[in-house]
């Protein structure tokens, strides 16, 4: 059995640490003046860049997903949402999120856990899935409950998604002028100047760190991959904290510089890989162990249009083919540019299109099935994201029809209590020997 | 070549011995003890002596089912191979009806849909996940409650045309609405039909999930229950073929599985 | 019965009335009759005094099972059904005891049972019954304020308990004590779902844990469940656990240990406290009918 | 008479698919099938099509597990059901209006896998509360009318619209006047009734239905209900056309005296203010509408509107039926327990599937009358 050479990822550390004094940045932002905000992952985080170079924010998902990790204190954020009367078949993320506020402590990226949980000075939202708005909007409630107002203000993006043509101007319009609105809103409730220029170089590292990830994610087309996915995670995470900052660009650049460097150099993710397969969806967070149960029979996944796809911008080339989004002509100079930079950049986001449309996710997949020569797909029914499990049947009859093994398997990326670990490692290697695999070693 | 496939499901251990892909020489059942090692031997000794053969005449055996680690390589059955349920399914199925192409296997505690391609290998498969209300076991506890057996549930069920819809979807609390349609004097052979098409409702929709395609097959214990087809049927509106020995057929496929593995 | 068959589901089936109390020199005779999914239980009361009761297990007609655990809990009192004047009737049968003047939920009267069992300071009551478990918060009179009951799923509920008494042959009123005599608790079992448990525990059994262990691992699961609905309506003292699963050692103690809160000692059999909440009621009604109150 | 009035309604819903088919054949004109209460049954009505809404029929449905991961709420399911089993077949076209993910899935589900001549989703904007959502609304309505005028062969105009706007105008407005008499202290109508009116109008030709309604009104003053109202209880939740569960509630000694539904008044309780610019205006009424609760952010203006009818309508307890898997709804139950319970109503959330276990329901139905009434204060 061939097997290639392997090696830790160099800047494994510095991704630690970016992560680790990103939520430690936000705790701390008011000792030093500074300003605080929380929203999505998704939000226009480069807009409340023009209030200041001191201004942190939480962005919620992985925020999320990081309680998720941690299965103690997920445990507890469950138990103390459900006993608000929250459903427990809402969002798991969302309420992980309320589960901290309600419990008053605040996690950080190393599983401590810090008593009061600091409320945000605003929120700067968007919305899509139909929890976003509102899980920010319950939230404020949670702080005005414990006497902190917090306003809120959340932007709606939900107007379509170019598939073949660009959208309607106004479709832009609409989102444009919300964010312009967004920009008093941000001056009356912070009280301070907003600084056109500091917002030109937020959209512009946003732009070119979403380039340099989706740059990233094509080196790992190589045989055998330099990336695998449980590697990746906490790689693309930097976008989903700070796609608009200095510090992802410049890690996003040096990452991409190692990632190219093993490819010359025939470095593996996996040792043994013998077949390639991606995942959709969040994963189980707090079983990230099924990775290692998939390299036992020489299989590693490369990726998923989730991790390529939420934080990578992506277009088809005339061919057809997949690849990094071109960058717009030049840096936008005005707040006006900017704005409407950002958004046009936006509203193509891929991870934006199963939303609208199933075919276009599906088409997605088949692209990264073929450019990156993935022999099956993992689809990962997740009941803890409607957003992202929305159309997901579809996706699964789609590329069955187009020939690819499909292993669908039901979980939840942030409550546990959905997740059956020994089943679903059951189903997978009963998958994986139908396949014609067998296991390597124990 | 004498060879022999070894099913141990959640409730039963079937074995059956093969010769030459042609001749059945025998089959034998058996409910899976605490110690599954020690049932499957006697099980597996019961096959033997419906035969006269000895354990040395057997040259390989492959075993499948939920149990099939606990006689990997542990004498004195020793199968050599242990093989998935779906695949040995699909091996089985297709060895009897040449032209199927999706299988359907309910057991005591899984429900399994497999789509068979060509040579009798696995395209696609699914299993029932988190909730056993789908199964076997789910017949044998509402049988219970009924205070009928569970070979007397199918006939009942036969008997009645009415359709009562279930409500609940857990196995546990479906006894209790089975309770409340007795409290409220609904015939045994009602409620029996309204248990089979509960049951068929959830099998459908799982096999639904990776698609029907002619001929379909219903193997398993659970296909000998005669009540249990038509529902399906109706369900899933296509016709169902049930092979004479469906409880059978994994173990059949395993057998088959491990000649082919002696062949190679 | 041999060992192999024994069906250590069973509980015990049972009767008593008071030696000492006379029906003949009281103003109000009432009953209460609680017919659950899995227990049936009938209750005399003589001028709201606990006289004579009955247990037994719900059999497939209500109707029946409601005359029959009647009839035998005046089996002593040379009363007849027709004697009692005011019955009510409760628990998922209700509706099906022919003699009842009326109904009232067993939410009602847990509460109304639990207050007379334990007295005014009660604002918890935790029912776990056979097929469900329901969390009641009331205030001094009795009066229920809030429930919630668990849904769908059967884990955490008596007859669960039944099912897994069968699987490792231990007499179910032997269960909760058999869970106990374990050094430390081990991790609870995966799986909420009574069947999947079921095959849990058998896996578990096979690894060679012991039947203490195994039986701890499964309470403990249960006692998981329930705290999850007991936090969902909030908790409060006094709290005091009704139902049939009341007397089970093994999920009350571990309710406390887990909960920090130590549930009040029951005076009278907790399966009871339903039906003698609704012969309370009965009591009360009868009261108004005849222009007492 | 008043009860032959109620008598249709009901036949109406039982026999929609045969109403419809006939409608058809009838007036030659085309059915479009929509899901969502936003979609603007206006413009619909101006363009001679006659739409009906999509719901399910509480079956369990297996047919929709190849499209629909079972997560999402059973209306989204229950809807694809009935359209892949067939039961819409003599739907011209599919409309849908942005609510809900779960909604839009049926939608592409349905035009992915079900025969329709015409599919539209209308990006109704979900920022409700903003100023820039009308003029949104309104370019996206134009290119609505725009695609319908290029399907049906003909130009809508103005005086179309005007018509459109009436017919929907006069039907709701007449609904709002027969809830007028469930505010009584013995409510002339009862929950079901009044539940099978607003369905029923959803099912057929408003005009036809809009002669029943007015005949009612002038009926209604002189209907006795043989009924001991009992407590009086108000309906919140999603969709909810489960026309059992209100009979079994009813018969438990409650009146529904009013419902937070979009099968209810959540459907009928705001008009368009008809102006020069049409579609503004209809997009108008679209925005300023008593929101589903998926728009409805960052303030909970569904919430005020609740516990403004609850007051108005003098409700003494709600249940609130939550569909299982919608999230617009179940994350708005914690506001509206508190907001309610700050006026004095209690409520007790249910969650709902396609069918409901009654038995299980009924005892915490029950129990929750039990603890309105305090059981008369016998202790
Ligand atoms: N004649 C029959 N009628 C009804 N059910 C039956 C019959 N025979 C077997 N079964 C059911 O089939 C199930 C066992 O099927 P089997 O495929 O052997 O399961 P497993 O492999 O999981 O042990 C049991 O649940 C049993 O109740
Ligand atoms: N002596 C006992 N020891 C332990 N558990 C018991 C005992 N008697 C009954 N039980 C448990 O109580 C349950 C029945 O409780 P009960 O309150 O009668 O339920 P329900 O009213 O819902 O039918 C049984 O399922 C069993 O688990
Ligand atoms: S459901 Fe998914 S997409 Fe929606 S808010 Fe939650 S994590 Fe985001
Ligand atoms: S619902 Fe019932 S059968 Fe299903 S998981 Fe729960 S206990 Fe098991
Ligand atoms: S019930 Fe909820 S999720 Fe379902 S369609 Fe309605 S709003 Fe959407």
């Amino acid at each position: 059995m061939k097997k290639f050479p392997t090696e830790q990822l160099k800047c494994w550390n510095e991704a630690k640490n970016l992560r680790k004094s990103y939520y430690e940045n936000y705790l701390n932002a008011h000792e030093k003046g500074g300003v605080r905000w929380a929203g999505g992952a998704w939000s226009f985080s480069s807009i409340p860049a023009g209030l200041g170079e001191d201004v942190y924010s939480l962005t919620g998902e992985p925020y999320g997903a990081t309680i998720a990790f941690f299965k103690d204190f997920t445990a507890k954020c469950h138990e103390a949402t459900e006993a608000a009367g929250f459903p427990r078949t809402l969002c798991a993320y969302m309420r992980n999120y309320w589960g901290s506020i309600l419990l008053d402590k605040y996690i950080l990226a190393d599983g401590k856990v810090i008593d009061e949980h600091p409320a945000p000075d605003f929120i700067w939202q968007d919305h899509i899935c139909c929890s976003h708005g509102k899980w920010y909007q319950v939230a404020r409630w949670l702080e005005e409950k414990k006497g902190k107002k917090v306003p809120m203000y959340c932007v709606d993006v939900s107007v379509g998604y170019p598939m073949d043509k660009p959208l309607e101007e106004y479709k832009i319009n609409y989102i444009f002028q919300q964010l312009n609105d967004g920009v008093e809103w941000l001056e009356k409730v912070t009280g301070r100047e907003y600084d056109d220029k500091l917002l030109c170089e937020a959209v512009w590292n946003e732009i070119n760190a979403t380039r340099l990830w989706a740059d990233i994610c094509t080196l790992n087309q190589a045989v055998p991959a330099p990336l695998d996915e449980k590697s990746m995670y906490s790689l693309y995470v930097m976008g989903t904290l700070m796609k608009h900052r200095p510090e992802c660009v410049a890690f996003y650049e040096k990452l991409k510089a190692e990632v190219e460097d093993r490819v010359r150099r025939g470095i593996a993710a996996v040792a043994n890989e013998r077949f390639r397969v991606i995942t959709d969806t969040q994963p189980p967070w707090g079983f990230l162990r099924i990775f290692r149960e998939m390299e036992k029979y020489g299989v590693v996944s490369l990726g998923s249009l989730y991790t390529y796809g939420l934080i990578g911008m992506w277009k088809y080339r005339p061919d057809g083919t997949w690849a990094t989004k071109d960058l717009p002509p030049r840096k936008p100079q005005t707040r006006e540019e900017a704005l409407r930079m950002i958004v046009e950049w936006t509203v193509d986001r891929p991870e934006w299109a199963h939303f609208y449309l199933p075919e276009a996710k599906t088409k997605m997949i088949l692209s990264i099935v073929k450019q990156w020569k993935v022999d099956a797909v993992l689809l990962h029914y997740n009941r803890g994201c409607e957003g992202l499990s929305v159309h997901i049947a579809e996706n699964r009859h789609g590329l069955v029809e187009a020939g690819v093994p499909v292993f669908p398997f039901e979980g939840n990326m942030g409550d546990e209590r959905e997740f059956d670990l020994p089943g679903t490692l059951a189903r997978l290697t009963t998958f994986f020997e139908s396949m014609g695999l067998k296991k390597l070693r124990e | 070549m004498i060879t022999a496939g070894v099913d141990i499901g959640a409730k039963y251990a079937k074995i059956v011995l093969l010769e030459d892909a042609k001749n059945i020489l025998a089959n034998a059942n058996g409910i899976v003890g605490f110690d599954i090692l020690k049932s499957a031997t006697e099980v597996f000794q019961k096959a033997l002596d419906n035969t006269s053969l000895k354990r040395d005449q057997i040259v390989h055996v492959v075993a499948t089912g939920m149990g099939r680690k606990a006689i990997h390589m542990k004498p004195p059955i020793n199968a050599g191979e242990i093989v998935p349920e779906v695949i040995a399914d699909a091996k089985g199925a297709y060895h009897l009806i040449p032209t199927v192409k999706t299988v359907i296997d309910v057991g005591a505690e899984e429900g399994r849909g497999v789509k068979v391609g060509e040579n009798g290998k696995v395209r696609d498969f699914v299993i029932n996940e988190r909730c056993a209300a789908g199964a076997g076991t789910f017949m044998e506890t509402m049988a219970r409650a009924l205070e009928v057996g569970v070979e007397d549930m199918g006939p009942l069920a036969l008997k009645s045309t009415k359709a009562i819809p279930m409500n609940a979807q857990c196995c546990v609390f479906a006894e209790s609405e089975v309770v409340t349609l007795i409290h409220s004097k609904t015939s045994k052979e009602d409620i029996s039909k309204a248990i089979h098409d509960a049951m068929a409702g959830r099998i459908a929709s799982m096999v639904l999930r990776v698609g029907v395609e002619k001929d379909v097959a219903l193997i398993g214990g659970v296909a000998r229950n005669p009540g249990f087809l038509p529902p399906l049927k109706k369900e899933l509106n296509t016709e169902i073929l049930v092979p004479e020995h469906p409880q059978y057929v994994g173990a059949l496929g395993a057998a088959l599985l491990a000649l082919e593995m002696e062949a190679k | 019965m041999s060992e192999k068959s024994r069906e250590f589901w069973r509980w015990r089936e049972y009767r008593y009335t008071m030696p000492d109390m006379d029906w003949h020199d009281t103003k109000v005779v009432t009953a209460g009759v609680d017919i659950g999914s899995v227990g049936s239980k009938a209750v005399v009361m003589l001028d709201g005094e606990l006289y004579s009761f009955a247990a037994m297990r719900t059999g497939g007609e209500s109707e029946e099972t409601a005359i029959k655990v009647m009839n035998w809990a005046l089996e002593e009192t040379e009363l007849k059904t027709e004697n009692v004047p005011y019955v009510v009737g409760t628990g998922y049968g209700r509706v099906n005891v022919p003699f009842a003047k009326r109904t009232i939920t067993e939410i009602a009267c847990h509460a109304r049972g639990a207050h007379y069992i334990y007295g005014p300071t009660v604002r918890t009551v935790l029912d776990i019954g056979g097929q469900d478990c329901k969390a009641i918060r009331c205030d001094e009179k009795g009066k229920v304020m809030s429930f919630l009951m668990n849904d769908k799923c059967a884990a955490g509920t008596g007859r669960g308990l039944e099912v897994f008494a069968d699987l490792i042959r231990v007499p179910i009123e032997e269960l909760g004590k058999t869970s106990l005599d374990v050094e430390d608790e081990p991790p609870p079992v995966s799986n909420t779902c009574v069947i999947f448990a079921k095959a849990e525990s058998l896996a578990l059994l096979r690894q060679g844990l012991s039947r203490e262990k195994v039986a701890a691992a499964y309470h403990l699961a249960m006692v998981n469940r329930i705290i999850d609905l007991l936090t969902r309506v909030g908790i409060e003292k006094d709290f005091v656990v009704t139902g049939g699963v009341a007397k089970n050692t093994g999920i009350v103690s571990r309710l406390e240990r887990n909960l920090g809160i130590k549930p009040l000692e029951p005076k009278l059999d907790p399966i009871l406290a339903g039906a003698m909440g609704a012969a309370l009621f009965a009591k009360a009604l009868y009261e108004k009918e005849i222009g007492l109150r | 008479m008043v009860e032959e009035i109620f008598q249709k309604f009901r036949d109406w819903i039982d026999n929609r698919h045969e109403y419809a088919k006939e409608w058809k054949e009838k007036t030659n004109r085309k059915i479009i099938g929509y899901f969502c209460t936003y979609v603007p049954e206006e413009i619909l009505y101006a363009a001679d099509i006659l739409p009906v809404r999509i719901l399910g029929s509480h079956e369990p449905p297996t047919v929709t597990e190849p499209y629909i991961f079972a997560m999402f709420c059973h209306l989204c399911r229950d809807s694809l059901a009935q359209g892949l089993k067939g039961k819409f077949d003599y739907l011209d076209g599919i409309v849908e209006g942005q609510s809900c993910l779960h909604l839009r899935q049926t939608f592409n589900a349905w035009r992915l896998h079900i025969p329709v001549d015409y599919a539209y989703y209308i990006y109704v904007p979900h920022s409700v509360q903003t100023p820039h959502a009308t003029p949104y609304l309104t370019q996206e309505l134009a290119k609505f009318k725009h695609s319908l005028e290029e399907w049906i062969g003909r130009k809508v105009t103005d005086s179309d619209l005007d018509r459109g706007i009436r017919t929907m105008n006069r039907n709701r407005e007449l609904m709002r006047k027969i809830y007028e008499y469930r505010k009584l202290d013995n409510p002339k109508i009862t929950g079901l009734e009044a539940m099978e009116m607003v369905l029923s109008s959803q099912m057929v030709d408003k005009e036809e239905h809009s002669k029943l309604v007015e005949q009612l009104l002038r009926e209604l003053p002189n209907r006795k209900l043989n009924r001991n109202p009992g407590t009086r209880l108000m309906i919140i939740g999603s969709e909810d056309d489960d026309r059992i569960f209100m009979q079994n509630v009813e018969n438990l000694g409650a009146t529904f005296v009013i419902d937070e539904h979009c099968t209810g008044s959540r459907y009928l309780w705001n008009n368009v203010s008809p102006s020069e610019d049409r579609l503004g205006a209809i997009a108008e009424r679209y925005v300023d509408r008593v929101p589903c609760p998926s728009k409805d952010w960052p303030e909970f203006t569904r919430v005020k509107h609740a516990v403004n009818l609850a007051q108005e309508f003098k409700a003494q307890g709600a249940l609130v039926i939550q569909n299982k898997f919608c999230d617009p709804h179940g994350i708005e139950i914690p506001p509206l327990k508190e907001a309610l319970k700050s006026i004095g109503v209690p409520i007790y959330p249910l969650e709902f599937d396609v069918t409901v276990p009654w038995g299980q329901f009924r005892t915490r139905v029950e129990a929750f009358l039990e603890t309105l009434t305090g059981l008369e204060d016998l202790f």
